[in-house]
This record gives C-alpha cells, sequence and structure tokens, in this order.
C-alpha cells in the first residue's frame, strides 16, 4: 500500500511525535507514506469564503502533485486533513473557485478535485483494517481507559469530510479497541478545545478545554487520545488537570505495535 | 366530415377583457367542419349549456369546441351538456383561452391571435375525433385495508358498517398500532387505550370484518373493483383457533430477555408473548429468533403449560389470495431514529428518551407501572427538558431531518408537560421550541393551560448539546428572547423526534402503483379535492401514510377514506376511462416492447390466425390492452415502433392534427 | 427594439396532471409568458412520440418543449422516466445531426409550480428567439 | 430588510450564505462554544446580515471570538452556515489597509514554549491579511 | 469451411433433423451473393456457398421461414447471432423451428474496394493470415484483408456466437475495444454546423428505396408506419430534404436500443450513405448514459428503453459527448 503523505509544519517541529510514530507504525503495518516533496503549510485553518483563492492554492498544489503520482493524499494532523479535504470539495462542486484556483496556478493538467484524501486513521480502518491491527499489537494495552477526544476538524462539517458519523463517532474508539485498550465515550468528545484562541485570549481555551478534560475524567479516562497538535497543546496545557494523560494516537499505536 | 359548433366564453370579463371574443368567434366560424359559431357571457351558466343544447339540435352538430377556461374546470360539465342531445361525451374539445391566454397576456391582439390558433387545434382535433364507449367492469364487493392502527381500524369499522367485507392485514402480531402505546390524548386527556381498545373488540367481533394480524401483504394484481392480493400469514407457531389468551405461557417462558418492542425496548418479554393485554387478536405469538426450541430444539415448556394444545413448533408461512374491489393503505408511520442527533445525547445515556418512550414510561401498562422514573437509576426525575423539532423542518438539503413539520410533537409535548407538571408539581419543565403550532379546536387553550396553569417553562430556542456527567445531563441551550446561552442540568431529556412513514411504505407504493412524494408521503389524487384517494384508481389513503396527522384528524380522514371505498364497493359495475390504449392486431409485430413500459400490466399477448397471401393463413403473436386496467398514460404508444398502439382521445393523428394546427 | 421583431412559434407538450395543471397554475396567478408558446395537452409526458416533435419542427416550429411530472410524482408512477431516457437519446440525436440542441427541452413542472411554468416558458422562449428560425428542420412546403 | 446594501450583500457573496433559510430556531446560538466571548452571537449574524446591520458586526469583537469549530454549520438544521458569515464579515475588515486584528510583531509576547505553528499560523490567517 | 457446412445440411436434411436449409447462394456473379433456402442435396451442391462474400445476416429471413411447416437449418456467423437473439427477445422467430449452425468469419471482403482497386474477372475469394487471395480469370491477386474488407468489418465487435444449436470451426471473442465508435466521436467533435453539412451531404442522397429498411433485422414490423397511410406520417418517397432527416431519424429512434450493430444497412445502401453511423451513435449514447448494452447479447437482458433509473441523466444534459 502506497499514498502520497503531507505530513504540515506542525508535525516538523512542536509534533513530531505525531509524525515520528505516525511513519513508524506505517512501515511496521506495511504502509508507503511517501513525503510529497516541496509540499507547502496548508494555512492551518480553511478558508472559508468563496472569495479565498490564494490561501487555498497550497492544499490544491499538494493535492494536484498526489493526483500527478497517481496515488491517494493521507494526511495525519488534523488540521491540514480538514483544510486539504475542504479545499479539495471545492474543487470538485465550486466551478468557479476550481476555475480561478487554475487560472492562478496554470498547471499542465488543471485539477478538478481528482485526489482521494484520506486520513491515517481511515487508511487504518478502509485500508489496513482494524482486525489487521489488531493481530499485529505485540502489547496490548490491556486496562487502559482511553477517551477518543475527536475535536472539529476531523468530523466537521460533516457532508464534506465524510470521516464518520459526526455526533456519534466511532473510529478512534474501533481504534482503542484493537490496541487492546477499553475505550470511554463521552459527550464532550466532540466539542472544541479552544483552538486557535489560546492565542489570544488563553481564559476562552482554559474554559473549554477543561470541560472536555472534567467530562472525560468523570466518565473514568486515564488517557486521551488526539490526532491534532492543537488539541494536544490545548487539553495539556490550558485542561487544568494532570490525572488524565493525553497523547497522540499514533504514540499509543507505536506503543503497542512495539515499535516505539 | 364533422359538423362542428364553437361556443366561446366571455367568462365575464375574465376572457372577454383580454380576447376580442366576437373576433375568435367569427375567424373560427370560417374553419373548415364548423357549422356554428357564437360567443356568450358564461357558457358554463345552465343559460350557457341550454344555448350549446339548442345549437346542437338545431345545426345537428356532430363535434363541438368550446372555447373557455381549462378543461380541468369545465371538460365534465360541457361533455354532460352534449350528452343530453345524444352527442358522444368524447366530441367535445375545449380550448383554454383562459388560464392560458387571456390571463396571461395583456395585449387584446396579441391574445386573440392566441386564442384563435388554440380554437383551431381543438377543431382540427375534433375533426378525428371518434365517439368513445366507456366500458364497464364488475366489482368485487370486499375491500383490502393495510395496517391495523387506528387509521386502518376505523376504516374497516365504517366499511363494514355500510354492510360490506373488509380485511385488514397487520404485520405485527395485533392490531391497535401507535395509539394503543400512548397514554393520554390531547386536548382532552382521555386515555388512549380507553377509547381504542373497544374499538378493536369492536373490530374483532364484526363478522363482516376479518383480521389478518402477523400477516404481511405479498403481490397486488388487478384494477379497481378487481384486485387479486396474496397475503403471507406469517407463522405464529402458536393456532390461533385454539389458543384462548390465557397467558401461561408467557409466563413461563424460561427466555426472559427480549426486547419489548412494544415498550420501546425499555423492558424485555418473553420469547413466546402477547404483545399487551388488550391485543386483539388475543393470541400468543412465537419469537423464533429467541425461542430456545426454536433455535435448539431443546426447552418445549409453553408446550408442556398449554392447556389446548395450541403451539405447534411446526407450523409453516402460509400465502392466502383474497379478491378485492378496493384497497386502503393505512401503513402509519414511526419516529426516526433520534441515534443521529448525538449532540443530544441519545446514544450517550438511558435517560435521554423519546417522545414515545416517555409514553411507555408514564402509562400505567408500561414497564414502570405509570410512576415516571428515569430509565438509568429508576430514582424520579426533578428537570426535565423537552426538545422540539427533533428532525422536523429541515432544510431539504439536510441529511439527518425531514424538510417537513411533524404537526403532533406540539401537542403531545404540551400534554406530557402538563401531565408530568400534574402527576408531580416539585418538577421543573422546560421545552425548548421553535415555533409553537396549535392549530386544532382547543389546542391552543390547551398550550397555554400548560404555560398558564401548570408553569411549564417554554423557552424560544434551541437545544445545542447534551452532556452527560455525574449522573447529570447537561444541557446547552439558548434563549433567544434572552439573546442568552442557558445551562441547565436535567434529569431526564424528552425529544420530539419527527415521524416518518413506515419504512414498507416505499414498497407497498411500487407494488399498488401508487405514486409518492419524496418523502415516502402517499400522493392524494388532489391536495384539496381529493385528499383520500391516490391518483391509482381503487387505491386509498387512510392516516399517516399520506401526512402526518393527529388522531382526530386521522380519524376523520380515515371515515371518508371509507365513504369513498363504500363509494366504490356500492357499484356492482364501474365505467372505465374510455381513453386507454388499443393495440391494431393488424399491425402489431408482438414485440412485447409495449409490454415492458406498462405500469399496469395491462397488455397481454395471444397468437391469433390471420389470412396470408394465397389463401394461407398465418398465425402471429399479438398484443390486446385490457381497457379495464389501461390508465392511459400512453407510453406503450411511443414504445411500438409499428403504430399498431394507439391511445383512444389522444391518437397520434390528433394529436399531430393539433401540431399542425399550432405551426401553421 | 427592433421594429419588426421576430417571434418565435414553440410548441408546449404538457403532461394533463402535472404541467398542464402547472400552467393552469402560472395563469390563476396571472404569470404571463410568451404568447408563442402554444400548449398541447397529452394525458402524459410519455405519450409525445419523436414524431410529434419532427412533426412541429416540420411544420415550421422553432422550438418543442415537453413539460412533465417531477421524477417519481409521474400520475402514471414511471411515464416521465421512459420520457426522460427517450428523449435524451432522441435530443442526443438531433445534436448529432446538427440540429440547435437549445430548440428542443424537457422540463419537470408540478401543477404547484406555476410560477416555475412561467419562468421557463419564458426563458425557452427567449433561447429558442436567439436561435432564431428553425432552418435545419422544416419542410419548405409547409412554409408561407 | 435591506436591500441594495453593499456591505451586505458582499458579505452574502463572500460567505456563500443563503441567510433567508433560516427558521430563528436558535441552534447555532445554542451550540456555540464561544458564546461567552462574543458580543453578537451566530443566530444574531444571520439576522443582522439579513437586515445589513454589517457595521455593527463589523466593529465588534466578535468576529474574532469565532472558533471554526463548524459546530453551528454542522448542527444547523436549516443548512445555514452562520460561521461562514463571521469570516465572511471578519475578511471584509482586515481585508482593509491597517485594519489586521493581529500585528506579527505582537505574537512573540503571546508564545509559550509548547504553542504549535498551527496556532499562531490559524490566529495570523484569521486575525490579519 | 464451405464444403463442412454443405455435408453437415446435407445430413440433418437427410436425418429428418430439418426439411430446409437457410444460405447463401451466388448470383449471376461469384461476388454477388444472395440468401437463398435450399430444400435438397441437389440444391445445395448446385448453388450452395460460403466464402468471405457472404455478407448478408439471414436471421431476418427467419421470421417468415420460423412460421412455416418443419425446422429449418440456418448458418449464422458471429454477429448474425445477436440479430438472431434480439429476434428471439422481441418474440418475432420461432427457436423451436430453427436449428442454428455457427460459422466463422473473419471479415467480409468488400467487392467494391477490390474493384476500386482495379480487379476485374472476380471468380473467388480466399481469406488466409490476414490475405485476400482473389481469384479472377486473370489469374490469382493477393490484397491485404484490412485494405479490402468491409468498413464495418474493420472494427467488427464480436467474433463470438453468443447462440447456436452447433458450431462449426473456431469460436471468436468479443473485442471490447473494437475501436466502432470513432467515427461518432470525431463526429462529436464537430461544430454542430460541420455535422449538419455532413449528415446534409449524407442523407441528401438518400433515393427513399428502402433497401436499408428491408434488410434490417430490427425492421421486421408487420407493416412500417412509413408505408402505412393511417399513420399520418406516410411517406412513399423523400421529397424535401425534412423527410429525409424524418425517414432516418425515426427508423433509427425506432431501433433504439434494438440494433445489434450488425452493419447490413450501410452495406446495402446503393447510394452508400453511412446509415450505421445513426444507429451507433444511439449505441454509443445508451452505453454511456445508461450503461454498457449490447442488443442481442442475452436475450434476458432489460432493453434500455424498456427501463429506466431513478437517477438517470435528464434529456439534454451533460455536453454532447
Amino acid at each position: 500500500m502506497k499514498f502520497s503523505y503531507y505530513p504540515g509544519c506542525t508535525l516538523k517541529t512542536k509534533g513530531k511525535d505525531l509524525d515520528r510514530y505516525g511513519r513508524l507504525c506505517a512501515e511496521a503495518l506495511g504502509v508507503t507514506l511517501a513525503e510529497l516533496p516541496d509540499w507547502q503549510c496548508c494555512g492551518a485553518v480553511y478558508p472559508m469564503a468563496k472569495d479565498e483563492i490564494a490561501t487555498k492554492l497550497s492544499a490544491v498544489r499538494a493535492l494536484a502533485s498526489s493526483r500527478d503520482e497517481g496515488t491517494e493524499l493521507v494526511t495525519l494532523c488534523s488540521a491540514c486533513h480538514n483544510v486539504i479535504k475542504q479545499v479539495n470539495h471545492d474543487m470538485q462542486t465550486d466551478a468557479d473557485i476550481a476555475l480561478r484556483v487554475n487560472n492562478y496556478l496554470g498547471l499542465d493538467t488543471p485539477y478538478t478535485g481528482e485526489t482521494t484524501v484520506l486520513h491515517y486513521l481511515e487508511v487504518l480502518r478502509d485500508r489496513v483494517g482494524f482486525d489487521a491491527i489488531k493481530a499485529a499489537v505485540k502489547n496490548p494495552l490491556t486496562g487502559r481507559k482511553i477517551g477518543a477526544y475527536y475535536g472539529c476538524l476531523l468530523l466537521r462539517p460533516g457532508k464534506v469530510m465524510r470521516f464518520d458519523d459526526p455526533e456519534n463517532p466511532t473510529i478512534l474508539e474501533d481504534f482503542i479497541r484493537a490496541i487492546g485498550a477499553e475505550p470511554v465515550i463521552y459527550a464532550m468528545r466532540n466539542e472544541c478545545c479552544g483552538g486557535y484562541i489560546a492565542v489570544e485570549d488563553k481564559g476562552a481555551a482554559v474554559k473549554r478545554s477543561s470541560a472536555v478534560l472534567d467530562n472525560a475524567a468523570a466518565k473514568g479516562a486515564d488517557t486521551l487520545v488526539t490526532a491534532c497538535p492543537l488539541c494536544l497543546y490545548n487539553l495539556k496545557k490550558n485542561g487544568g488537570r494532570d490525572d488524565v494523560a493525553v497523547v497522540y494516537f499514533t504514540e499509543l499505536l507505536a506503543e503497542a505495535l512495539g515499535v516505539k | 366530415m364533422q359538423r362542428i359548433g364553437v361556443f366561446v366564453c366571455h367568462c365575464g370579463t375574465n376572457i372577454a377583457g383580454t380576447v376580442d371574443v366576437v373576433a375568435v368567434a367569427k375567424a373560427l366560424g370560417q374553419e373548415p367542419g364548423v357549422v356554428f359559431s357564437t360567443e356568450y357571457q358564461y357558457m358554463c351558466s345552465e343559460s350557457g349549456q341550454q344555448l350549446m343544447r339548442a345549437a346542437i339540435r338545431e345545426h345537428k352538430l356532430t363535434g363541438v369546441v368550446v372555447c373557455s377556461c381549462s378543461p380541468r374546470m369545465h371538460e365534465a360539465t360541457f361533455r354532460k351538456a352534449a350528452a343530453l342531445e345524444g352527442v358522444n361525451p368524447y366530441m367535445v374539445e375545449i380550448a383554454n383561452i383562459r388560464e392560458h391566454v387571456s390571463w396571461i397576456h395583456k395585449d387584446m391582439a396579441e391574445a386573440t391571435e392566441k386564442a384563435v390558433i388554440l380554437g383551431r387545434a381543438a377543431i382540427a382535433k375534433v375533426h378525428l375525433n371518434a365517439p368513445l364507449q366507456a366500458g364497464e367492469s364488475p366489482v368485487t364487493k370486499r375491500a383490502l385495508v393495510i395496517g391495523g392502527g387506528i387509521a386502518g381500524i376505523q376504516t374497516a369499522l365504517d366499511i363494514a358498517e355500510a354492510g360490506f367485507e373488509v380485511d385488514i392485514v397487520e404485520k405485527s402480531p395485533t392490531i391497535g398500532g401507535k395509539m394503543a402505546q400512548l397514554d393520554k390524548t390531547f386536548p382532552t386527556l382521555d386515555c388512549a387505550a380507553c377509547i381504542l381498545t373497544p374499538k378493536m373488540v369492536d373490530a374483532a367481533q364484526n363478522e363482516k370484518i376479518n383480521i389478518f394480524a402477523y400477516s404481511e401483504l405479498e403481490s397486488v394484481k388487478g384494477y379497481i373493483g378487481n384486485f387479486k392480493a396474496q397475503i403471507r400469514r406469517k407463522a405464529r407457531f402458536v393456532d390461533e383457533t385454539k389458543c384462548t389468551g390465557c397467558g401461561i405461557c408467557t409466563e413461563k417462558c424460561p427466555q426472559k430477555k427480549v426486547p419489548n418492542e412494544f415498550n420501546m425496548g425499555l423492558d424485555n418479554r418473553r420469547a413466546i408473548y402477547i404483545p399487551f393485554a388488550q391485543a386483539v387478536p388475543k393470541v400468543a405469538t412465537i419469537d423464533a429468533n429467541y425461542c430456545t426450541m426454536m433455535k435448539t430444539g431443546k426447552c418445549g415448556i409453553c408446550s408442556k403449560v398449554c392447556g389446548t394444545g395450541a403451539i405447534d413448533y411446526t407450523q409453516k408461512d402460509t400465502v392466502i389470495e383474497r379478491e378485492y374491489g378496493a384497497i386502503v393503505v393505512a401503513t402509519g408511520f414511526n419516529p426516526i431514529d433520534a441515534k443521529v442527533y448525538n449532540e443530544y445525547g441519545y446514544m450517550d445515556s438511558p435517560d435521554v428518551v423519546t417522545s414515545l418512550e416517555l409514553e411507555r414510561l408514564m402509562n400505567a401498562a408500561g414497564p414502570t407501572n405509570g410512576t415516571l422514573l428515569r430509565p438509568s437509576d429508576k430514582t424520579h426525575p426533578h428537570t426535565i427538558v423537552f426538545v422540539q423539532c427533533v428532525g422536523s423542518r429541515c432544510d431539504e438539503t439536510d441529511e439527518r431531518g425531514k424538510p417537513y413539520c411533524s404537526k403532533i410533537c406540539c401537542m403531545y409535548t404540551a400534554k406530557h408537560a402538563m401531565l408530568i407538571r400534574e402527576k408531580y408539581p416539585d418538577t421543573d419543565v422546560y421545552v425548548f421550541y421553535i415555533d409553537v403550532r396549535t392549530p386544532g379546536k382547543n389546542f391552543d387553550e390547551f398550550y397555554r393551560r400548560a404555560v398558564e396553569q401548570y408553569g411549564v417553562h417554554y423557552i424560544k430556542g434551541q437545544v445545542g448539546k447534551v452532556v452527560e456527567q455525574n449522573g447529570k445531563l447537561h444541557v446547552q441551550a439558548s434563549d433567544l428572547l434572552a439573546n442568552e446561552q442557558l445551562h441547565i442540568d436535567a434529569d431526564l431529556v424528552v425529544l420530539a423526534t419527527a415521524i416518518e412513514p413506515d419504512k414498507t411504505a416505499r414498497s407497498l407504493g411500487t407494488m399498488l402503483t401508487a405514486s409518492m412524494d419524496t418523502n415516502d408521503f402517499f400522493t392524494e389524487a388532489h391536495p384539496k379535492l381529493r385528499p383520500v384517494e391516490s391518483p391509482t384508481a381503487g387505491i386509498f389513503l387512510s392516516g399517516v401514510c399520506q401526512g402526518p396527522k393527529d388522531i382526530p384528524e386521522t380519524v376523520s380522514q380515515a371515515s371518508a377514506c371509507a365513504a369513498k371505498v363504500i363509494g366504490v364497493l356500492a357499484k356492482d359495475k364501474l365505467t372505465c376511462n374510455p381513453c386507454v390504449a388499443h393495440s391494431d392486431e393488424l399491425l402489431c409485430n408482438g414485440c412485447s416492447s409495449c409490454e415492458k413500459v406498462c405500469p399496469y400490466g395491462a397488455i397481454s399477448y395471444s397468437d391469433k390466425e390471420f389470412r396470408g397471401p394465397n389463401r394461407t393463413t398465418l398465425i402471429r403473436r399479438v398484443a390486446s390492452v385490457n381497457p379495464a386496467v389501461c390508465q392511459g398514460c400512453g407510453a406503450c404508444t411511443v414504445a411500438c415502433p409499428s403504430g399498431a398502439m394507439d391511445l383512444k382521445g389522444f391518437s397520434n393523428k390528433q394529436i399531430m392534427a393539433e401540431v399542425d394546427a399550432i405551426c401553421k | 427594439m427592433q421594429v419588426n421583431e421576430y417571434k418565435p412559434k414553440i410548441v408546449a407538450f404538457c403532461c394533463n396532471w402535472c404541467s398542464y395543471a402547472g400552467a393552469d397554475g402560472a395563469g390563476s396567478a396571472r404569470l404571463a409568458y410568451p404568447a408563442e408558446v402554444k400548449i398541447i395537452r397529452v394525458p402524459c409526458s410519455c405519450r409525445v412520440n419523436p414524431m410529434f416533435i419532427l412533426r412541429a419542427f416540420q411544420r415550421g416550429a422553432d422550438g418543442v418543449i415537453i413539460a412533465g411530472c417531477h421524477p417519481g410524482d409521474c400520475h402514471y408512477t414511471s411515464g416521465n422516466y421512459f420520457t426522460r431516457r427517450r428523449m435524451a437519446l432522441l435530443f442526443s440525436m438531433l445534436d448529432y445531426l446538427g440540429i440547435e440542441r437549445e430548440r428542443t427541452r424537457v422540463e419537470w413542472i408540478s401543477a404547484a409550480e406555476g410560477a416555475k411554468f412561467s419562468k421557463t416558458m419564458s426563458e425557452f422562449a427567449a433561447t429558442v428567439a436567439s436561435l432564431g428560425e428553425n432552418k435545419r428542420l422544416e419542410d419548405l412546403r409547409c412554409k408561407q | 430588510m435591506s436591500h441594495g446594501n453593499n456591505a451586505a450583500e458582499q458579505v452574502l457573496r463572500s460567505s456563500g450564505v443563503d441567510v433567508r433559510k433560516c427558521m430563528r430556531c436558535g441552534k447555532c446560538t445554542a451550540t456555540c462554544p464561544a458564546f461567552d466571548e462574543m458580543e453578537y452571537h451566530p443566530h444574531q449574524f444571520v439576522y443582522m446580515v439579513e437586515k445589513g446591520e454589517i457595521d455593527k458586526l463589523a466593529a465588534s469583537p466578535s468576529i474574532y471570538k469565532c472558533l471554526s469549530c463548524f459546530a453551528c454549520v454542522e448542527r444547523c438544521p436549516r443548512g445555514v452556515e452562520p460561521a461562514k458569515l463571521v469570516e465572511a464579515v471578519r475578511l471584509a475588515v482586515i481585508r482593509k489597509q491597517g485594519m489586521n486584528h493581529l500585528a506579527t510583531d505582537a505574537i512573540p509576547a503571546l508564545l509559550d514554549e509548547e504553542m504549535p505553528q498551527q496556532a499562531l499560523v490559524s490566529a495570523l490567517r484569521k486575525y490579519s491579511k | 469451411m464451405q464444403a463442412m457446412m454443405e455435408k453437415r445440411a446435407k445430413e440433418l436434411l437427410a436425418d429428418g433433423t430439418v426439411n430446409r436449409v437457410l444460405g447463401w447462394s451466388a448470383g449471376e456473379f461469384p461476388y454477388d451473393i444472395t440468401p437463398a433456402v435450399f430444400e435438397t442435396a441437389k440444391e445445395l451442391e448446385d448453388a450452395f456457398v460460403y466464402n468471405d462474400f457472404c455478407a448478408a445476416n439471414l436471421s431476418k429471413y427467419l421470421v417468415k421461414e420460423s412460421r412455416k411447416e418443419g425446422k429449418i437449418l440456418v448458418f449464422l456467423k458471429p454477429c448474425d447471432t445477436y440479430s438472431f437473439n434480439q429476434l428471439l427477445a422481441e418474440h418475432r422467430i420461432l427457436r423451436e423451428n430453427i436449428y442454428v449452425i455457427g460459422v466463422p468469419c473473419y471479415g467480409k471482403a468488400d467487392v467494391e474496394k477490390l474493384k476500386a482497386m482495379g480487379i476485374e474477372g472476380i471468380t473467388g475469394i480466399v481469406m488466409q493470415n490476414g490475405t485476400y487471395t482473389v481469384e479472377t480469370v486473370y489469374g490469382d491477386q493477393t490484397v491485404k484483408a484490412a485494405d479490402a474488407m468491409a468498413e464495418r468489418c474493420l472494427s467488427c465487435k464480436s467474433k463470438k456466437h453468443v447462440v447456436y444449436d452447433e458450431l462449426l470451426g473456431d469460436e471468436g471473442e468479443v473485442d471490447a475495444d473494437c475501436n466502432r465508435f470513432d467515427m461518432v466521436e470525431k463526429l462529436e467533435a464537430m461544430t454542430p454546423d460541420e455535422r449538419f453539412a455532413f449528415w446534409r451531404g449524407e442523407l441528401s442522397r438518400c433515393i427513399r428505396c428502402n433497401a436499408c429498411r428491408n434488410v434490417c433485422p430490427a425492421c421486421t414490423c408487420e407493416q412500417c408506419v412509413f408505408d402505412n397511410p393511417n399513420s399520418g406520417v406516410s411517406q412513399k418517397a423523400a421529397v424535401t430534404s425534412f423527410e429525409e432527416n424524418l425517414f432516418h431519424i425515426i427508423r433509427a429512434f425506432h431501433v433504439a436500443g434494438r440494433c445489434t450493430d450488425c452493419g447490413e444497412c450501410s452495406r446495402v445502401c446503393p447510394q452508400h450513405i453511412p446509415l450505421h453511423l445513426l444507429n451507433r451513435k444511439f449505441i454509443k449514447d445508451i452505453n454511456e448514459f445508461y450503461g454498457d448494452y449490447q442488443a442481442g447479447a442475452d436475450p434476458e437482458a432489460k432493453p434500455p428503453l424498456g427501463t429506466y433509473d431513478k437517477a438517470d441523466r435528464e434529456a439534454g444534459e451533460g455536453g454532447r459527448h
């Protein structure tokens, strides 16, 4: 199984663990992640406005480059995934945006949304299969009570992301089961951690993150997993409790597969 | 050559205000075959019709063209008038110069010219019209009612009352439907069971009514007056004729862990069960999916305890065939699955319930014997939040909800709130609403009582998220009038989930060739004037299968539907629409192209002998149309390459004559 | 505005149950559309034989439009689905023969859509007018 | 209701939102995690854009409080997408010369050691042009 | 092959399996082949031929022949078997009265092409390894098969028999990449004006001889609408350009979804109008709009105009390709 891989800026700096373990696990599971050459920062937030073209270009470059490689495009960071998937959707459905982007980029072959964008978790679920992962686990995390923290970006908008049921997702819970731990389901798992508001208004981020953590803790979670560096940061830094560990899901996977 | 009379209607100033009717009458009077042409104030009036009839007599007219309003309006009127003078009604054609001319054009010259052209087209058609005789077909004097809820029961009772036989086919083990599950009914608060169960008993005891419970419709063939239906009587593994409904088997059955659908899965039943005490027929049914005997061959307790030997583990489904003159669809509704709205926590907490689940929680015969207890810890809830419009009134593009208003939720929520406040005055009840819709007799008064007398907190706003934490349901909601976000720690959250047609409706619609809308509600023949008939002749609509309704509305529609069915069954013969397809056997190739596109199965084939050249005979396969089944759509006429298939009243030549007249 | 404005001839085949009623609805609501549009009532859009369409062009029509119930709403359950297939193929063929595809159209207009009826007919009439006279499929003998 | 209000039309065009679909249920505001920080709330954005009151919205700090969590977009039963209106109003402001909400040189003071790039890039994208 | 076929035909006549044989017989010239019914071994010996000039599709003759007394043997080339199946699906022939022998075909020669090469006095033809050896009164000549093959055979869709009682010779394969839509695509790529000019150029030559209709195995109406004075559209001859168009459009429409693309219409057209391009347009559109469909491949298949899908494209939708 070979995919184009878009790591994103954060995974090259503060979010190295997400990337490092992701690559190790992929290798262990027989998945080849070929990092796209010359990728640029996706911009971290999806430019929602229809008249925003320049801010969509780097995502389209990555998409077009993946198309030219003839492979599906895998992302790992939730934010990158959200931006690239939503821009891809624009390229498929909004003729005006597609036209203007293509005019700007002047690619040899205009890009019209041909690339399939997959999140790393989708590769695990739909290509590798959780059963295969279960079979590959060397150190099952038996006894651990782990809460999935989806946050916003993987799930929403559901009509575009098509990742999982946006109000009742199961992919991370299935993942947690596959690595031998017990999933803890709590209502705040798909509520916002505060996101980039942390830059300007720490108080607001504290409110959001602690509500998430408190709910998870009340439900008995000892660990939360996430796919987003910013979520990880907020929950750890602004969550206000240290009795619940917050880790990247790839780190737990690496632990379970014995490649950490 | 036809002798055609032309009658141009002024329709007061409706037509004459924009169309020069005198000029139209004059111009059309010049057309070949037209021997009389006039105009009149109101052709549809009694004197207008007299004028037409006099002209028919006087000028020995063989064909009539009326330039007037839409044929959808008065075609029947003018056809009747012509028939009274011995002119075949199908020799009358209407040129629509009101809706299609005078009402949409302002310029008199332009409108007059168009009216003349439409008149010419009608004249060209009448030249090719042939008198048509409506055929007759006999009527089987029995009705089939599909669905045994309150709608089906009421329709069946009314039909039986008129002296006709009725069969009710109900897919669950008992009739009663959703109403049997309800606690009280708005706006009178009388107990649902108290008013429903006597009707169920009436139906069971009425000798004109046959109840086929635990049965499903397998196939339907035929047409109005002459339907043939196959009904699958699913095996109950209990002999209905022997079972007395004593219930001993249901007490002794060791398999106790079967989710009880009658109580919305809030408690369990046995593998052999009678859905509820007043079930009709009151007969036990074995659920083969759970019965130990059926699964492993070991147990047989029910058989041992049964005093009448009614248990029969070897029973098989049987399919019976019955004939009917009319079919009533009364398939009702189901609430949508609340799990797609998990921002309200339905999947996360048992204390988030749907309104129908609440009905069971409040019902004296329900899992808590009528005491309102939270499903999670069986404690008394003190703060209850009701969420309205869960899945109703959504945008067309919404993937979770329905675009329509479910109509009943505002009222039953007021009922629930009121009943709870009355029984448990220490309870705080909040209702989050978008609009409170209470059109209905004594409805708004009822809602106001909930607010004013019972102190229910109605809040204009919606719930955005329900978070279960430490035994409380943290409800985050908006109060739009206060422009606030509210945070309520509730003990119970009740979702007023949208209702949708029963899942079987779509396949049933296909089987009956009855049309449906995009929401799978059956379409009525006319939204205002024929609300209880399907456009497919002989199919009638009762209850929520046609659109959301409360009980009083359902019952009125059910009775209206019965009246329509009785109208059919009371006739010995039915006249058919004579504008049907017919096949010219001399031209027919027998290729079956027409048969494939016929939605009614009206076309059949037979081998016929034809004279060939040199006194030989040839046997050819040719199509023939059953005029009683054909509805006259004309799909076959275009599928036929040889032109053998044509449509009476809308023949190839007639339509081409209209085309020619318009393009001239 | 030209003095001698060209007015196309347009034949509209309307099914009795939806589109003809929609046209009546347009009338009741006084929603004007060009007088060039003349309606022929057929029981169902599936009654329209390609022959009728060609006949109209032969006799000098400049545009032909077929209007029926929305897919799924056919009074006869399936008629308009057949119309859709037949006309998809026929129109594609006419285009293939070099006959302007804008001269033919199928529209789904319900009995409730008087406004859509009027709008559709106005648009179609304008489109056909902009193409000018139908020269590619006419019988010169029928032109006066 | 305002017609021909240029600012409102620009916001509608840029957001692609059909505000007339709104049925005033208030679910957006009910679900908004940034409610407490906002002066005008999601449902008010919808209503005020419809009324053409762009100036009030543009002058309000509310436009910098939306977390772009898409909860209102996801849960709106009418498909109205209020977050896109917030974004469109904010863009209308920061696209003007000198109207950046966050200057690049102000950032170091806001940083801490662990804060990921993603947060800064997001904030810059949201707050400046 | 001819000898094998003749032998088998005689056996079947002799043992009473059939009482007639439908095959090909040579006409005035050896390349002028006509369909014929043989009733005796003698007749077969005298006139039966099968060679690379035997282009005629015999299936249509069964409409009449299969309704006569007794069973008839028919020889069908692969492409003819599609027509046979289609006629069967439409109940136009009686299967129980027919014995089908499938015979191979590697592409029939177009005698016009040979003549255009200056080959005269043709007496016979043999194809081997992609080469026709043309026997003439002046001695043998060889030509590359591709240069002398009938147009329709150059883009043959299938050398596989889809129905038979027995098979003589080798069985071939369906060719999915036969490029038979190349010319249709070329026309589609033209501007409407160019297309109009192309078709006027072609159809204006039509003399309404009805050869296309008479040979077409899908045109088996008891009476054609164009011959029926009651149909309102009957025409004896195409007087105007419209009538040329009307006849061919309606004919193509009537066989749409039923035409197996046997190419007989173009073969017999004395004016060399490429009529098959009309039928192929419908076939191509049907494949693209509603999924691949080959008329005659499966007599049980639902014909594309006799069925529908709720998600079908709208008429006029999706550009001209």
